[in-house]
């Protein structure tokens, strides 16, 4: 972190409770069912789903632009903020399309949250500068927006909500508007800035590998619900359904007949351990090609995709079940070879 | 599809000759009242009389005063309207959209005419006032007569331009500035008036456009203020005074052009179409 | 920024009073209009006279066939100009752009005035056929005058529309035409056309309101075809026929209101914010 | 593939060959270097490269679109293309905004070029059935474009580029405007429908794993000129210059003082083999975590991001230079710890 970037102490950090909030449209529809949630403070938490699951009403909720439905509660700290419209928070926001103000350059943008709050210029000067520096803007100060390019504006955005110092910072799907490689480093710039401020931050995301980077938490949400809350590995290593076995990266399902420890497949036999069921789940990486001895099944390739640093092979492994691996392997997988393949137990997981 | 040079090159024989008609029909019409304007006894001083005589001078200052008050009440009342219409979804708004829209189908004749059984000596408003106070509220032959009807076809087409823009306006930069602190009224000046500015300028030009030219209404009402094109009809068929209503014209084409022009300018190229 | 219930309610009871006036001073006349209508003499068959009345039937037809013809050649003449400046990019076309939009500027009255001058008694038409032919050709007074100064207004206002809208299609459809073989014929066919087609109609519609409520022009050539307005002024004005006038203008304002709401309905809601 | 998909044999593939076709803009600009390039019947070429490197000039110079600078020309099979237009030409295209007709049905737009070619009413129907067969799109004959999501969209927009039977099948980033998951599933359809119809294709797009999955090989193309082009393997595998390394995968970038066969960096020694240079590359992939006795580097983890499928780690070498490497291990890596790392000499690339 920068040296000007401010004191972090500064922050007036605190956290986030969401107390049976639910909401319910006009119109009838559910989009979010009550709902209970706990962030600490200097915590960052990800709302992960597919649209419509509810992800961004919550954060409209806790930002204060959509009321819960009657009984529903939003605490920031000890402070029951239900009632406050969202000028009232002093929360920072940052959008997906940006949201900033055509008519203002960068500068004013950054400024504007400080004056709408009346603070001296002096100070207001001196401010913009740290967040310039903190963005490492210095050069755009006067640009007007549109000569920015897509990173260069979030850059902005977030420089603008952090300016006021916020107790809390929110972002809707920052990162959907970029293109892969610009995501990547400024997912990787955000993150800098969430763990060097301490902040408490709602993130809002579609994008598992985003939710994966930068969550100390992920909420998993499925039709207005968290399907699950845990840490990355948690949710990777032991979804606690198949929704979120499905979403967070992808899953093998193999069904056949139990047999002692395994499952018994046309191709071999699986070891599962002592826990046995007739259908089970792995993931694609934990797919090893092993030597024959080792060999668990004997899968046939129907593709083979090189992907430059692994290979993905589709695999028959019979009663037409096709499966995913995914091998790091150098070799060139042929369609129509066979492949002598195992997956450790411990990978295995069970869900109904 | 942008045609190779080859292409264009073909084209532009193909329809070279279709262009030089069209030019010549256009432009001829132009040139052909530029020079009218200064073949009468005065000459080029015709030109010159629009503003040294103080009938037209006149004329033309009251014109442009009215235009101008009439953009720009319209444009108060408009932009409030259309916003608010804009926002807000109530019992009755179908149908209260659907009556703005009926002025658009009346030409100024007929405004005149509803001014007149509003506000004139057998109106309305006359009548009412009678019985109340004994004396009647004639307004209809007077310049707010003239303001009256202006707003009257002004503000319809007005609002409908202010509800399409509103529509357009991201609603991400409001929640933005609200995020940052700023209290409605802060809303408006900083994030949604810079956000209408173009549909406000573009269509307060052409209000004032409209206001410059009106003819139907002023003449129907037969107001005892001569605007403009009631002046140029008057020299050009009661005193066959053919320069000089050239000259008033040209005059009164340069100055609408102008403000359309500027507001082209200022607003991007939508002005004119919708002009 | 959708206002939630309780801010939207709190709008409503600041803007009801506001709202209240604006309806009476909307509807009022209106109102006043129709009942006018049917208030005269003849009662309510004052409507039924439009239709029954030779004079006045004449002068509805040939109002409407006038406006129809005005629209199909403008369309016509419009499409073709505005796709060719947009597509194609040469020397001069700025400066034919700006032209095209002069007259704009310039009112009903004036234009009237250029087509006197253009093809009246002591025109520029005239004079040249007078001195080639030995007889002068004189249009300005007839339906063929009228025709003219209308295409002169009505022209520049749809070729802008059609440029703005022919610059928003998609070009890929048209290559997408071509790759499957589509000659360019068949690419204007299936493509173009099918692209303009909320811009023509709408541009359409507002051509045929803007002819059928065309005062100024009308007016100024002093032509013996009595189109709507001018039967509705002189009604108005000279036989002092109030309750006529009002029926007429309420029958020339239902036409041009179905126009633009049919226009509406078929492309779509840009059609009234640009009337 | 279906059984009324058509036969394949029907289709009249030919080889593509550009001769010397540059491209130079009016204003001056030069889009296309003049190029050589030659195209197997049967063959999928992808065009790859970032924005503006010409590769969609290229395509449009094959389709038509474009006339090559005079001097260019470009060969269908045996026959000299250049002077005819696209519709001359009989290709097939598929643009990346779709580029349906929205006055006309999903029939009716896939029975466009047939119908432009005048075919009869019966066997124009009966084709356009096989190809809302073999793009799985039966149900969907009558519906109006705007009713269709993307990627039914983009499958129409393929069926209506194959009716007609094209001898050429060009892609511009068909997939660009879907979203990832839409976009994996859909690249699997095009790869087995290019396989299975044995069609000449060139595809343009600027995702590499897009062109690894679909290209028998891959021109990358940089500032109007073909960097290289070859086999997805031998791109990968065997970089031409650093613009490729760079452009495909990530590439890790580390000086140090040559040491006898080692790179001598303050973490360790890196063998590097019998041919040294002060500078290598390898990639992220190729940077194993071994035991302390296999290691030869000792480095010090900046950040770790768990992914989920693997985890990557910004590693500190010493001298101010940071590497990254990818892992499946599964561990829990903590920035500051050190790691054991090698990389094998195999993997280790020279390019000035």
């Amino acid at each position: 972190m920068d040296n000007n970037s401010g004191n972090p102490a500064k922050l007036n950090t605190v956290g986030i409770r969401l107390n049976a909030c639910g909401k319910t449209f006009p119109d009838g529809t559910r989009a979010l069912e009550p709902v209970q949630l706990e962030i600490n403070p200097g915590e960052t938490v990800v709302l992960l789903g597919p649209s419509g699951c509810g992800k961004t009403t919550m954060l409209r909720i806790i930002a204060g632009l959509e009321q819960p439905d009657a009984g529903g509660q939003v605490f920031f700290g000890e402070q029951d903020v239900t009632p406050l419209p969202i000028e009232q928070r002093h929360v920072g926001m940052v959008f997906q399309s940006y949201a900033l103000f055509p008519n203002m350059s960068v500068a004013e943008n950054i400024a504007y949250g400080l004056k709408v709050r009346g603070m001296a210029e002096v100070e207001k000067k001196q401010r913009v500068v740290e967040m310039l520096s903190m963005m490492h803007l210095e050069s755009f100060a006067e640009r007007r927006i549109d000569q920015l390019s897509g990173g260069q504006r979030q850059r902005v955005a977030l420089a603008r909500a952090l300016a006021v110092r916020p107790r809390v910072l929110l972002l809707d799907e920052p990162l959907t508007a970029l293109d892969a490689k610009l995501r990547e480093s400024l997912r990787a710039e955000i993150d800098r800035l969430l763990r060097s401020l301490k902040i408490t931050a709602v993130y809002v995301t579609h994008d598992q590998s985003e939710a994966m980077a930068l969550g100390d938490r992920i909420a998993v949400m499925e039709k207005g619900r968290i399907a699950q809350i845990g840490s990355p590995r948690e949710i990777y290593y032991r979804p606690a359904t198949r929704f979120v076995a499905d979403f967070i990266g992808s899953m093998n399902r193999v069904q056949g007949m139990v047999d002692g420890e395994s499952l018994q497949l046309p191709s071999g036999l699986l070891r599962v351990g002592p826990r046995v069921s007739n259908e089970v789940l792995f993931r694609p990486e934990d797919v090893r090609i092993v030597s024959n001895g080792e060999a668990q099944l004997q899968a046939k390739i129907v593709s083979a995709f090189f992907l430059g640093d692994h290979t993905r092979l589709i695999l028959d492994v019979g009663n037409e079940q096709t499966i995913t691996a995914e091998t790091v392997d150098r070799r060139e997988f042929k369609p129509g070879d066979i492949v002598p393949i195992a997956v450790d137990s411990e990978a295995i997981l069970f869900l109904e | 599809m942008k045609p190779t040079h080859r292409e264009s090159l073909r084209h532009i024989v193909l329809l070279l000759p279709a262009l030089t008609i069209f030019s010549a029909f256009w432009l001829l019409p132009m040139a052909r009242l530029v020079s009218v304007g200064a073949s009468g006894e005065m000459g080029v001083s015709a030109y010159w009389a629009v503003i040294t005589d103080p009938r037209y001078f006149s004329s033309l200052v009251s014109t442009i005063v009215l235009s101008a008050t009439v953009t720009f009440a319209t444009i108060i009342i408009s932009g409030i309207t259309g916003m608010f219409l804009q926002r807000n979804h109530f019992f009755g708004r179908r149908f209260l959209l659907a009556t703005l829209t009926f002025p658009l189908a009346f030409p100024g004749v007929v405004v005149g005419f509803m001014v007149i059984l509003l506000v004139g000596r057998q109106g309305v408003v006359g009548s009412v006032t009678e019985w109340l106070f004994g004396e009647k509220l004639v307004l209809a032959y007077s310049m707010a007569g003239l303001f009256l009807g202006y707003l009257y076809f002004s503000i319809p087409r007005v609002i409908l331009t202010i509800m399409a823009a509103a529509e357009k306006l991201d609603g991400a930069l409001e929640e933005a500035a609200r995020s940052l602190g700023a209290s409605p009224w802060q809303v408006v000046r900083d994030v949604m008036i810079p956000g209408l500015k173009p549909a406000l300028i573009s269509s307060g030009a052409i209000c004032f456009a409209t206001s410059m030219g009106a003819f139907g209404t002023a003449f129907t009402l037969a107001t005892k203020i001569n605007v403009l094109p009631i002046t140029i009809y008057s020299e050009f068929t009661n005193y066959a005074n053919f320069s000089l209503a050239a000259a008033l014209s040209i005059v009164l084409g340069l100055i609408t052009w102008l403000a359309l022009a500027l507001a082209r300018s200022m607003a991007g190229s939508t002005v004119a179409a919708a002009a």
